[in-house]
């Protein structure tokens, strides 16, 4: 196949790797959020895609209605409360379960939310307008600009202009506040924590609501980029997951970038290659890294 | 304790067992069983089935039943899988009372029990699209949704007509999608019509970008995308947004109106074979569908609210089409197969259906208009 | 064949930038009962977990009955003869007692899965011998009567003993004790000592980790000194306590 | 220990696992599941009978994922992977023409997989010289797959290149040669194979049980020697990627798999009653008062293979392999000490459970009177179905598993009839309630009987008995 790949081809490179930039920015901010409820809780959250995919629904149903600034914070609302469920649920059976069981707790989480979300909201897709729009015939129709040969819509600037505010200030929020740096701690080391007097359930509520509104950001900003799908949330979760452990997880930078990158990879690779199995990209990536560095991977929980 | 363990698990399932047999429900009238994907990624086309069915159903028991006897749907909920499928059509197939089974809406739940319900003569009419659903015939299997093939053998007249000889094609990965791909390959080949791009998305996926750029790579006069909603929609936008000029022609699977809710003013200019019900206004009156068509938009929209689609009008025909043998011939299974077989001329949503031992598909392409999207409405391409 | 059973040539374990295990040798003949002993974090746990091939040995070398294996597996180490205990007793708590020594006759059995699936003869025969073996080591340690109990549902101090039994249904020839008496009351450490004297008399060699000075003073034929990984003296019980090094680095701390 | 007042102070809670009058519920179980099978046919109608070979199929994947899960302790979130590969081999062979063009490819491709399985199974490579060996092994499928080369040719090619590689990278270059060997051996007898079964038209499904087999132990060889390594977390995503990706496969390699429009259809269905001795065959018949139709037959077949399975389970897990899979679970540190070579028998119990899983997949494609099968049977939520079963019957329950299945099947076949019903809930209409519950039954299970259903159960029902009887002795002192 690649010898098919003529100049034209490889002047759309622009065209992809952008598109592949916004989708990879959402991989980026689900990598952080599995990194920050794994930090706190040593548990691959498999529900964490559903946020994504509740605040995404929520603001396009709301939108329709209500102007944004209703509908974002209510979006983000709902994915908090969604991950506090979760954490509910996690939390309580916490102390004795094995890592099978936890898997498979949040494994039912995430089912029973995406059969919800179809039971309330239907299993349409469910088109939300963008924030900055034009009125054209009565739709809403999104600003375009040229860049480099490429297009790019305003909404895909405000997903990258949020996950950038996102990451920095999540930087901010664990550096610089108190509650950052206790839930760093925890991370850390837990029992430490508790020494010290710092509440570790509720840190962990705390990383799990947090995880959650971050998801529910990027399901918001996305969503008139992407239409709102009840069963969008797991292929962005698996692609989140991917980004998390290819760039080290419990890393924020690195699952940033990694995300960038596999939003990117996966976007060349449909484009250059081979459509048909570009859903492929993220897993065979995963598996590779996890068996070619599995020591590379886990080296970092050995020692901590 | 282990063995504590085994014996209990024995004697739950024994329970179960139990439980399955004892289940049992009473004789209604006349039944037809339905089986239509009301969930899953297929349900913007099952839900409009079940709609249709389930208003037929209530208008004809209006009007006194057939000879008096009313008529009660037994609707399953395939989820689009066919393992539910089969086990819905077991439960069917179980029932003394059941006359014949209508849908299931898609082609591989309809695959999967159309060699159940030839064997235990029951007569089916799928509402799903493959040519393979008809093609051997089974003698108790039938089917009202316009084959593939028609569809793309009318697009594919159309772009002749307009000469146009490149075409970029771009499918759903689903299952409407992938059949409609390998028809396009079959009919374009014949037809002198080259493919230069052929690419896929899934479903589920959110953009089509990557795959567009490769389609506009290769340059060709004009794009075809073969989907059910929302794929499409977003192909449509993406293109607007990559800048694509080329005409942009579709399958029948967006004939709804959430296609052009969807996809707004992207949604403009594209072109695609469809079923008539969506422009039964603009329907000449000349045609013998066009009564029919009128009548069954006006129904569904009074009923339900929003307008009637041309999956719906699959379950209309594979409805009326039992209910017309049930009239000629009364609840018996196998003569209600020989009257379906030997129906012709019957005027439908889907076209004008001819039924024979050798056709149990009944249409022909005339059963597709080109339909163009003007100002956010459908209206008849020239 | 060589007197000598395990041997260690200046073995070293870093873990980062920590070592813990620093240049130690030492070796242990054919019928000793050694003891390692030393402050907490000297690296005694890091030494047995590398002499079972638990940890892999940064650089140095470890011969077991003479032959090297740094580069063995922990499973081909315990079928050179090697079986041992651990700190936090690591039953098998999903089986019974029994099926738990049954286990540590894994290294002198051979039968596969299919035997097993299918039932052959030799199945069976096998079968047989393991039961023998694992109620004659329960009897040993006196557990028989608690045979078809779950692992979990014992005491401490039976679950201490049942690890040493089921270490035995290996056929060891050199035995790893790390920490065998800690959580033990005083009774049941004088009849761990006792016990361990027999297990020696069997003509198994013993190297063991504890912190109960008293138990390993008396039961041991020789004893190793570490402190922060590196070996302050060898010798028997009553050189080293008699050692102005390990007072200073270890009794002058801790001893009574 | 001889202090009798101390013994059983912890102990006296506990119930002893094993008591000598217990025995007879040893053979109990098997005594009730026989006599259920021979008579099930009878009470049952057609729908059901259905909904039990379903059962039996599914209860033969959870009883496999349960030696994995529940015995060895190794999460698998991608076994439909494996229920997918034998339904797929088997339906291609026995009822899709296999296409010419595609022979050469597939035919290599196999080779190729059961060479890199070979030289990972000879001479355990790792990191580079693992990736180079796999390169130059597709590099030689690449090559055999010219149509004017004569395969000897290309044997002498592939033995001399892995001769070579093997020597520099200090492998052993003999068994890395063998590597070679199966290449060139297993390409060429596939394709003398699938030439064949074209021109016949189709193979017999125990051919295509056979097949399945074969390819499901090698690729799971492949791809648990691998991913075995990993452990919690880790496994769980690379066998939920691997799950994905075969899925993928099975629905956009059209050519092959029929894609994901048609699917495979028209599958023939095993007749096995004609193998059967006449007169026992009569005898049969003249019991069940009347010829055995193919519903039933295959109702025999599944849950024989069914019986076969749980046999075999059940000695396995009391066999010193089986106590071996058990110490894995609890503590790897321990049984490795131990001498259990805790890699080997992850891998073999993954194997196993692998082939169970295909054997329930050519069970699945044959399902009398269906005969299909489509991609969507064997995605991730069919593997998140079979871990619910699991979990639901119990982990480390044999028997569990196979009520986890019922209990499943059952359960989706209410939803099925609930549904049908229309209900409305709150304005809600409840449709596609299937993963709201399942969901629910995980997270509940997990919580509540993180020991299953029947264990909880029999547990509670053990307690009472005791307490019953203890009460009762109690009064009868007084």
């Amino acid at each position: 196949m690649s010898v098919g790949l003529s100049v034209d081809l490889l002047a759309q490179v622009p065209q992809l790797v952008i598109s592949g930039f916004t989708r990879g920015c959402i991989y980026a901010i689900v990598a952080v959020g599995f990194s920050i409820i794994y930090n706190s809780t040593q548990v691959i959250n498999f529900a964490q895609g559903e946020f994504v995919m509740i605040g995404a629904v929520v603001a396009a149903v709301l939108l329709s209605k209500t102007s944004l600034l209703v509908a974002f914070p209510t979006a983000v609302a709902a994915g908090c409360l969604a991950g506090a469920v979760v954490a509910l649920f996690v939390l309580l059976p916490l102390k004795r379960a094995s890592v099978v069981s936890l898997i498979i707790i949040t494994i039912g989480t995430s089912i029973m939310f995406r059969g919800l979300a179809q039971l309330l909201w239907g299993e349409a897709a469910i088109p939300a307008p963008p924030f900055t729009g034009v009125v054209v015939q009565g739709y809403v129709e999104d600003r375009e600009f040229h860049f480099l040969g490429a297009y790019i819509r305003a909404q895909e600037l405000w997903v990258m202009g949020v996950t950038a505010l996102l990451v920095v200030g999540m930087h901010i929020f664990f550096r610089r506040t108190i509650l950052g740096q206790a839930m760093r701690a925890c991370a850390i080391n837990q029992l430490g924590a508790r020494i010290v007097g710092i509440n570790v359930r509720r840190m962990i509520m705390a990383s799990f609501v947090m995880a959650a509104g971050l998801g529910a950001v990027a399901g918001v900003v996305v969503s008139p980029v992407f239409y709102a799908k009840c069963n969008m949330g797991t292929a962005l979760g698996l692609g989140g997951f991917c980004a998390a452990v290819l760039g080290g997880l419990g890393n924020f930078a690195g699952g940033v970038a990694a995300g960038i990158i596999l939003g990117i990879v996966e976007s060349l690779t449909g484009g250059l290659l081979w459509s048909d199995y570009k859903d492929a990209v993220a897993f065979v990536i995963l598996l590779v890294i996890l068996l070619l560095r599995p020591e590379g991977v886990l080296r970092r929980r050995a020692e901590a | 304790m282990r063995k504590f363990t085994s014996f209990f698990a024995l004697v739950l399932l024994v329970c179960f067992a139990i439980c399955v047999a004892a289940a049992k429900t009473s004789k209604p009238p006349i039944v037809i069983g339905a089986i239509f994907s009301i969930t899953g990624d297929n349900a913007p086309l099952g839900v409009p089935e079940r709609d249709t069915a389930v208003m037929l159903a209530k208008q004809l028991n209006a009007k006194g039943g057939i000879k008096g006897r009313p008529v009660k749907l037994e609707i399953y909920d395939d989820g689009g899988k066919p393992e539910q499928a089969v086990q819905a059509c077991n439960k069917l197939l179980a029932r003394k009372d059941v006359v014949a089974i209508i849908g299931p809406t898609l082609t591989g739940p309809s695959l999967a029990i159309a060699g159940m319900c030839n064997r235990a003569k029951m007569p089916l009419i799928s509402c799903a699209a493959s040519v393979k659903i008809t093609q051997p015939v089974l003698p108790y299997v039938f089917k009202t949704a316009q084959t593939d093939s028609l569809a793309v053998e009318r697009l594919i007249d159309y772009l002749k007509k307009h000469k146009i000889s490149k075409v970029g094609f771009i499918n759903d990965s689903n299952a409407f999608g992938a059949s409609g791909r390998e028809q396009w390959l079959v009919a374009s080949k014949k037809a002198g019509i080259e493919t230069i791009a052929l690419e896929s998305f899934n479903s589920g996926d959110t953009d089509m970008i990557s795959q567009l750029t490769k389609i506009r790579s290769a340059k060709p006069q004009a794009i075809v995308c073969w989907g059910t909603n929302p794929g499409p929609a977003i192909v449509a936008k993406n293109m607007r947004a990559l800048g694509m000029k080329q005409p942009l022609f579709m399958s029948h699977g967006v004939s709804n109106p959430e296609f052009i809710k969807l996809a707004g003013t992207a949604a403009e200019g594209v072109t695609f074979p469809s079923g008539k019900i969506i422009v039964a206004e603009a329907i000449p009156s000349s045609d013998p569908q066009k009564r029919v068509l009128m009548q069954y938009s006006a129904d569904f929209k009074k009923t339900y609210g929003k307008p009637a689609t041309h999956f719906g009008g699959h379950a209309w025909d594979a409805f009326q089409l039992v209910v017309s043998a049930l009239e000629k011939v009364g609840p018996d299974r196998v003569k209600i197969r020989k009257a379906i077989e030997d129906t012709k001329g019957f005027v439908g949503i889907g076209g004008v259906f001819s039924f024979s031992p050798k056709d149990h598909a009944g249409l022909t392409k005339e059963a597709f208009v080109m339909v163009q999207v003007r100002n956010g409405k459908w209206t008849l391409a020239k | 064949m060589s007197d000598v059973l395990v041997e260690t040539r200046s073995v070293t374990r870093k873990f980062g930038g920590l070592v813990a295990v620093d240049q130690v040798d030492f070796q242990v003949r054919r019928g000793q009962t050694k003891a390692l002993i030393g402050p907490n974090g000297a690296g005694k746990t890091t030494l047995l977990n590398l002499l079972s091939g638990l940890l892999p040995a940064s650089s140095g070398d470890i011969l077991i009955r003479g032959r090297s294996v740094v580069r063995c597996a922990a499973h081909e180490i315990a079928g050179l003869g090697l079986a041992r205990t651990f700190q936090n007793v690591q039953l098998f708590e999903n089986m019974t007692v029994k099926e738990n020594v049954m286990v540590g006759c894994h290294p002198w059995s051979r039968q596969g899965i299919a035997s097993g699936a299918l039932r052959w003869i030799g199945h069976w025969r096998e079968e047989k011998l393991i039961e023998e073996e694992a109620e004659r080591q329960l009897d040993f340690v006196g557990l028989s009567d608690l045979a078809d109990f779950p692992a979990h549902s014992l005491p401490f101090g039976k679950q201490r003993m049942l690890e040493i039994a089921r270490a035995l249904a290996s056929r060891p020839q050199v035995l790893l004790l790390d920490e065998p008496a800690s959580g033990l009351s005083t009774r049941e450490t004088s009849e761990l000592a006792s016990l361990l004297r027999q297990i020696s008399a069997r003509g198994i060699t013993i190297l063991l980790v504890d912190h109960d000075m008293q138990f390993v003073m008396d039961i041991s034929d020789e004893v190793v000194v570490l402190d922060q990984g590196k070996k302050i003296a060898e010798g028997t019980p009553d050189e080293v306590q008699s050692n102005p090094r390990v007072i200073a680095a270890y009794l002058g701390v801790e001893a009574k | 220990m001889k202090d009798s007042e101390r013994r059983g102070t912890h102990t006296e809670k506990a119930i002893p696992v094993r008591k000598k009058n217990l025995q007879l519920l040893n053979i109990l179980p098997f005594a009730v599941f026989l006599a259920c099978y021979a008579f099930a046919p009878r009470v049952v109608n057609d729908a059901q009978l259905t909904t039990i070979i379903y059962i039996g199929i599914y209860a033969l994947l959870a009883v496999g994922l349960n030696l994995l899960m529940g015995y060895a302790g190794q999460v698998s979130l991608g076994h439909a992977a494996f229920f997918g590969v034998g339904a797929y081999t088997s339906g291609i062979l026995t009822a899709k023409p296999i296409a010419n063009e595609v022979i050469p490819g597939v035919s290599a491709g196999v080779g190729v997989i059961s060479a890199v399985a070979a030289l990972l199974l000879l001479t355990k490579p790792s990191g580079w010289k693992l990736a180079v060996g796999i390169s130059l092994l597709v590099a030689l499928g690449w090559l055999h797959n010219l149509p004017n080369l004569i395969p000897v040719l290309c044997a002498a090619c592939a033995v001399a290149v892995m001769g070579i590689f093997g020597l520099m990278a200090k492998l052993q270059w003999m068994r890395t040669c063998l590597s070679g060997v199966v290449l060139t051996l297993v390409a060429n007898l596939s394709k003398w194979f699938l030439k064949g079964t074209l021109e016949r038209g189709s193979a017999s499904p125990w051919t295509g049980l056979l097949v399945g087999v074969f390819l499901t132990a090698v690729i799971s060889y492949l791809i648990g020697s691998q991913v075995l390594r990993l452990k919690g977390h880790y496994l769980a995503m690379a066998t939920l990627a691997f799950g994905i990706i075969v899925e993928i496969v099975f629905r956009q390699w059209t050519s092959v798999t029929g894609g994901s429009s048609d699917g495979i259809f028209n599958i023939p269905s095993i007749q096995f009653f004609s193998y059967i001795p006449g007169f026992l065959r009569r005898l049969y018949e003249a019991a069940a008062g009347g010829s055995v139709d193919l519903r039933t037959q295959y109702y025999y077949l599944v849950w024989a293979f069914v019986f076969i399975a749980i046999v075999l389970a059940v000695n396995i897990v009391r066999s010193r392999v089986g106590r071996a899979f058990r110490a894995v679970h609890s503590s790897e540190q321990a049984a490795a000490s131990l001498g259990v070579d805790t890699a080997r028998y992850k891998v073999q119990v993954f194997v196993l459970s692998a082939c169970m899983a295909s054997v329930a997949g050519t069970l699945h494609a044959h399902n009398a009177g269906i005969g299909y099968i489509h991609p969507s049977e064997f995605g991730f939520i069919v593997s998140v179905e079979l871990v619910v079963m699991v979990v639901l019957g119990g982990m480390a329950s044999v028997w569990g598993s196979l009520f986890g299945a019922a209990a499943i099947q059952t359960l989706k076949d209410r939803l099925l009839d609930l549904e049908k019903t229309n209900p409305e809930f709150w304005g809600l209409k409840l449709q596609g309630l299937d993963p709201i519950v399942f969901g629910a039954v995980l997270i509940v299970v997990m919580i509540v009987l993180p020991q299953g259903l029947v264990r909880g159960f029999s547990d509670g029902v053990a307690l009472l008995w005791r307490s019953a009887r203890r009460s009762g002795r109690q009064q009868g002192v007084n």
